[in-house]
């Protein structure tokens, strides 16, 4: 694998339709609850995906919203709900009635997620860890395996290593190859990046090669390994993304709100996703509101020289 | 919104006592909602040289600018002393240098087990809860563990349905036994009482009962036959102090229950 | 753990007398040919500290000069000479004649250094490679084992972690509670800095927090694990960094030359060790030559900005 | 110093033919010294699209401002795509993610295994070398794997005193056998000849000996009965844009031996 010949600049919804096939295993929702690309999981219930397994430590409101949809087949997630809102009413829905189709759930936590990652970014089959010992979490076989430490004879859980088919991730900034600027809390982003068989990355701005040459080491992972770049601001709302908007919690107390049942779930599909051709409509829906999550107090990074 | 210090809420009580489970130059495991104004109430008064981790890789030895709603919120990283992965804020709770972490959860039972996935036979759930997030970690390798959660008789139960986050397991010896390295919970939280565990049987033992009930209605509310420590008392009142600090940072208690909020 | 109540800004002299006591595993180098605390390495001959454990995956020449010194009872390193002009003849003498004294060589791999590190900062006992399989470097079974995967039957070779007593660090800027900003290639250091139970730092410059905080993606590791920064400037000469200066490539073959035997090594030593007081005398007696190798090209960092 | 295209070093020789053996678009995990010319001079010229990795964290896409005497020189930094951690460029290894990596050595036997740790009993050294160093790693996970190292009869040995870097171990089979997951030596290129490897025995093969000397001198300094392969030919010789653009990285030619250096 090297540097593709063609462009790898492309619309969301070509990128969703080249790299996100039915019954892949999808990553996303790394950074924990900001830089989630919401845009993306909008444009695969847009394109009506099938038999998705979905894999983060938390997800926010995505999953709830991919799986409502009826996307989705299974989780590897270690906790799926509305952070600030509350639980996931789409979650409960699929996990306890089967509606609108019934969803396994692989339990793990955020370290064994984190691990899991880890591991397949290593190219190793396993990671082990002194966490879950005990717990009723690590029930999978096919995920975790208990063993003893050679040296010591001491007990250990041993994780699984996940490869994704693909992750998708939100970038401040990126260039048209995927070498891409990356800041804030981290989560399991680079680990899902390195892991995955392909990236597709939604960028704030797309910017000069020469912008991310400048700083390497706030590169997220270099760009032989993304196989798409998706100029889409705004892709990341309700979540926030650092330097370029806050997060709109009333949005994600609305959505609690509204999706109580399958059909306030149904309509809010409609209102905000279905009916909707992209992201910019969805920006223009938001009207004033986006406007108000975009007036923010700047915090700029201390100059750093590569001087040589 | 003024209030009078008179007029704390119970999820203010519950802010201020899991406060004080923080000592000062410790490295605090923060969780979200009540941990995370415990957190900033401890780092004003009497933990100035506390530092908070967050599992989405930041750590930070300031309090927030702002009020919180999630980890990830932006004002969360100005300030910060680190933004990395998860696994290395996570390696450092493995590690054994968090001394303390805070959980939330649905059900605990006597010997500090906490469940935060399902409700019914795990197979066939009444109730599928979001999952551990980071809880199960925290209380795995932890030093201490503090779990925060509403009392009831469904609540506080002799057995939970599943163990997500472990405890004492079946009681003494079993951390060491499954090979957790270290820690297991010293208090549970409620809001109505507080429980800490007794290091030889490793049971949930009632040390305070919140002001504005009587010892008889915890004992009742719980799941288990409470036993209750020597000099147990009613739990100590917000001070005007923790107060005035806890509302600066949440004056519209939007996480201490004074905004109205269904189905938690 | 907590913050320290009394300073950790001392004395390079101080930090090493009480961090790296006899018999200590230390380890340094991990950036590999950059930002190598020589000046550190020249302290603990200095002081005559014995029985030293060395950790890193190559050390250009400080490792050399360590063992050369009689420091060294004992090297965990994947490579150990002088990159630019050649072997280490100090690290021959003591491994082919035990000169000035025997020294253990436990053979490893870049690679296994990292896992073996990067073990001990996730609190692991081993990390599982596929690297070695088949290879005699993991002859020690105290560091090694080779093991199945448990869901596949195939060959792993485990690491052992490592935590060493204290890792001595070099980095750009730090503030007075060791939270430090490092810049370039980060090789091992970061693994280094959270496996080991003390981490002294040599800091080109001592800043405000304000300006470390201003950019917490750039940190090293949060200060509460650092037990003392030393303000060194050019603490790491003929070693680079970035930003700082360049690599005195001619030092090297110098010192190639000039300890060849081992009365070259002693009035190596002597002369740019042992005669000197402390790092400011030994970059007054580099003169004109340190000077020149702070004429550097800019090449600033684009701005990045964590507005909220 | 303007040197003519007839006048090439058998070092110049030795990195065009490595230069050869990258292909465009392919990840290359880079050594010092002459694979870091090799890398240089295929990325001007025939695999424009070619990404270097060195095993300190760097990986870059456009060849260094200056030439370099280790990966870690400042002029590497700049113009990088990314500067990281050694775990994760391993990683890229480990899984697979790498075409080609380059490795010295002391000394090679004909299935390509690679020793750069002990001369003589590895328990009681006559010589004790520096080290794998990353050379293992490569070898052991590169998907191919190119040697480089000066020719002699003790270099080109019947068999390793010390098996550091892994090639086809004792021949068919044994990689996988071991548990490697792919790879093994693609070529050894020395200042006397180019092999490479026969996918039926793992052997080496003599396909190339450079010009200004016999076959025959190649066959008498090699340590084990050679093999040629059908075909064989001279090393066909470094052409002017080749050479020119060495030389313009390399002008004195510190690492092609232009620039007298004892005790490599």
């Amino acid at each position: 694998m090297g540097p593709r010949p063609d462009g790898k600049l492309v619309s969301l919804r070509e990128a969703i339709s080249r790299f996100v096939p039915d019954g892949a295993t999808v990553v996303m929702g790394t950074c924990l609850e900001s830089l989630i690309p919401f845009a993306a999981g909008h444009e695969i219930i847009r394109q009506g995906r099938r038999d998705l397994t979905l894999v983060g430590p938390i997800s926010d409101v995505l999953f709830d919203q991919l799986i409502g949809a009826g996307c989705v087949a299974r989780v590897v997630a270690a906790w799926v709900g509305n952070v600030s809102a509350g639980l996931g009413h789409a979650y409960r829905r699929a996990t306890e009635q089967g509606v609108p189709r019934p969803v396994e759930v692989q339990d793990t936590s955020n370290f064994a997620v984190a691990l899991a990652l880890m591991a397949g970014a290593l190219g190793v089959p396993y990671l082990p860890t002194r966490s879950l010992l005990g717990s009723d979490v690590p029930r999978q076989l096919e995920a975790f395996r208990l063993f003893e430490d050679p040296w010591t004879g001491e007990p250990l859980l041993l994780v699984r290593a996940i490869q994704p088919d693909v992750a998708i991730l939100a970038v401040q900034r990126s260039d048209p190859e995927g070498n891409a600027h990356l800041w804030g809390n981290l989560g399991v982003t680079e680990e899902a990046a390195l892991a995955s068989r392909h990236v597709v990355l939604l960028a704030e701005e797309v910017v000069d090669p020469s912008v991310i040459r400048s700083d390497p080491n706030r590169v997220l992972l270099p760009g032989f390994k993304v196989s798409a770049v998706v100029h889409c601001p705004g892709g990341c709302h309700p979540s926030p993304v650092p330097g370029y908007y806050r997060r709109d919690h009333a949005f994600y107390e609305e959505y609690h709100r509204a999706t109580r049942t399958e059909e306030g779930f149904r309509e809010w599909l409609r209102t905000w996703v279905l009916e909707l051709p992209d992201r910019q409509a969805y920006l223009q829906r938001l009207g004033a509101r986006w406007d108000a999550l975009r007036q923010l107090q700047p915090a700029p990074a201390a100059p750093v020289d590569y001087a040589w | 919104m003024v209030r009078d210090v008179a007029d704390w809420s119970v999820g203010e009580l519950m802010v201020v006592a899991a406060s004080r489970e923080i000592r000062d130059g410790e490295v605090v495991f923060v969780g979200m909602r009540l941990p995370l104004l415990a957190y900033c109430v401890a780092k004003r008064l009497h933990a100035p040289r506390s530092v908070g981790i967050f599992e989405n890789g930041i750590v930070r030895d300031v309090p927030t600018p702002q009020l919180l709603y999630t980890m990830s919120d932006t004002p969360n990283i100005v300030g910060a002393v680190w933004c990395t992965r998860m696994a290395n804020v996570m390696g450092l709770l493995q590690r054994g240098d968090v001394d303390v972490g805070f959980i939330g959860g649905a059900q605990v039972d006597r010997f500090g087990n906490v469940n935060s996935s399902y409700i019914g036979d795990p197979h066939h759930p009444q109730v599928k809860l979001p999952g551990s997030g980071g809880a199960a970690d925290i209380a795995s390798l932890a030093k201490r563990l503090v779990v925060i959660l509403p009392h009831g008789r469904h609540r506080l139960v002799q057995r939970v349905d599943f163990r997500t986050s472990p405890g004492y397991g079946d009681g003494p010896g079993w951390r060491q036994r499954v090979g957790l390295p270290r820690g297991g919970p010293s208090a549970i939280i409620t809001d109505r009482a507080v429980f800490r565990f007794d290091p030889q049987t490793c049971e949930a033992v009632l040390h305070h009962w919140h002001p504005r009930q009587s010892l008889q209605e915890v004992v009742e509310n719980t799941g288990w036959p409470v036993r209750v420590a020597d000099g147990a008392s009613p739990t100590p009142e917000p001070s005007a102090e923790e107060l005035r600090v806890l509302r600066e940072y949440d004056p519209e208690g939007v996480w201490t229950g004074n905004r109205n909020r269904a189905d938690r």
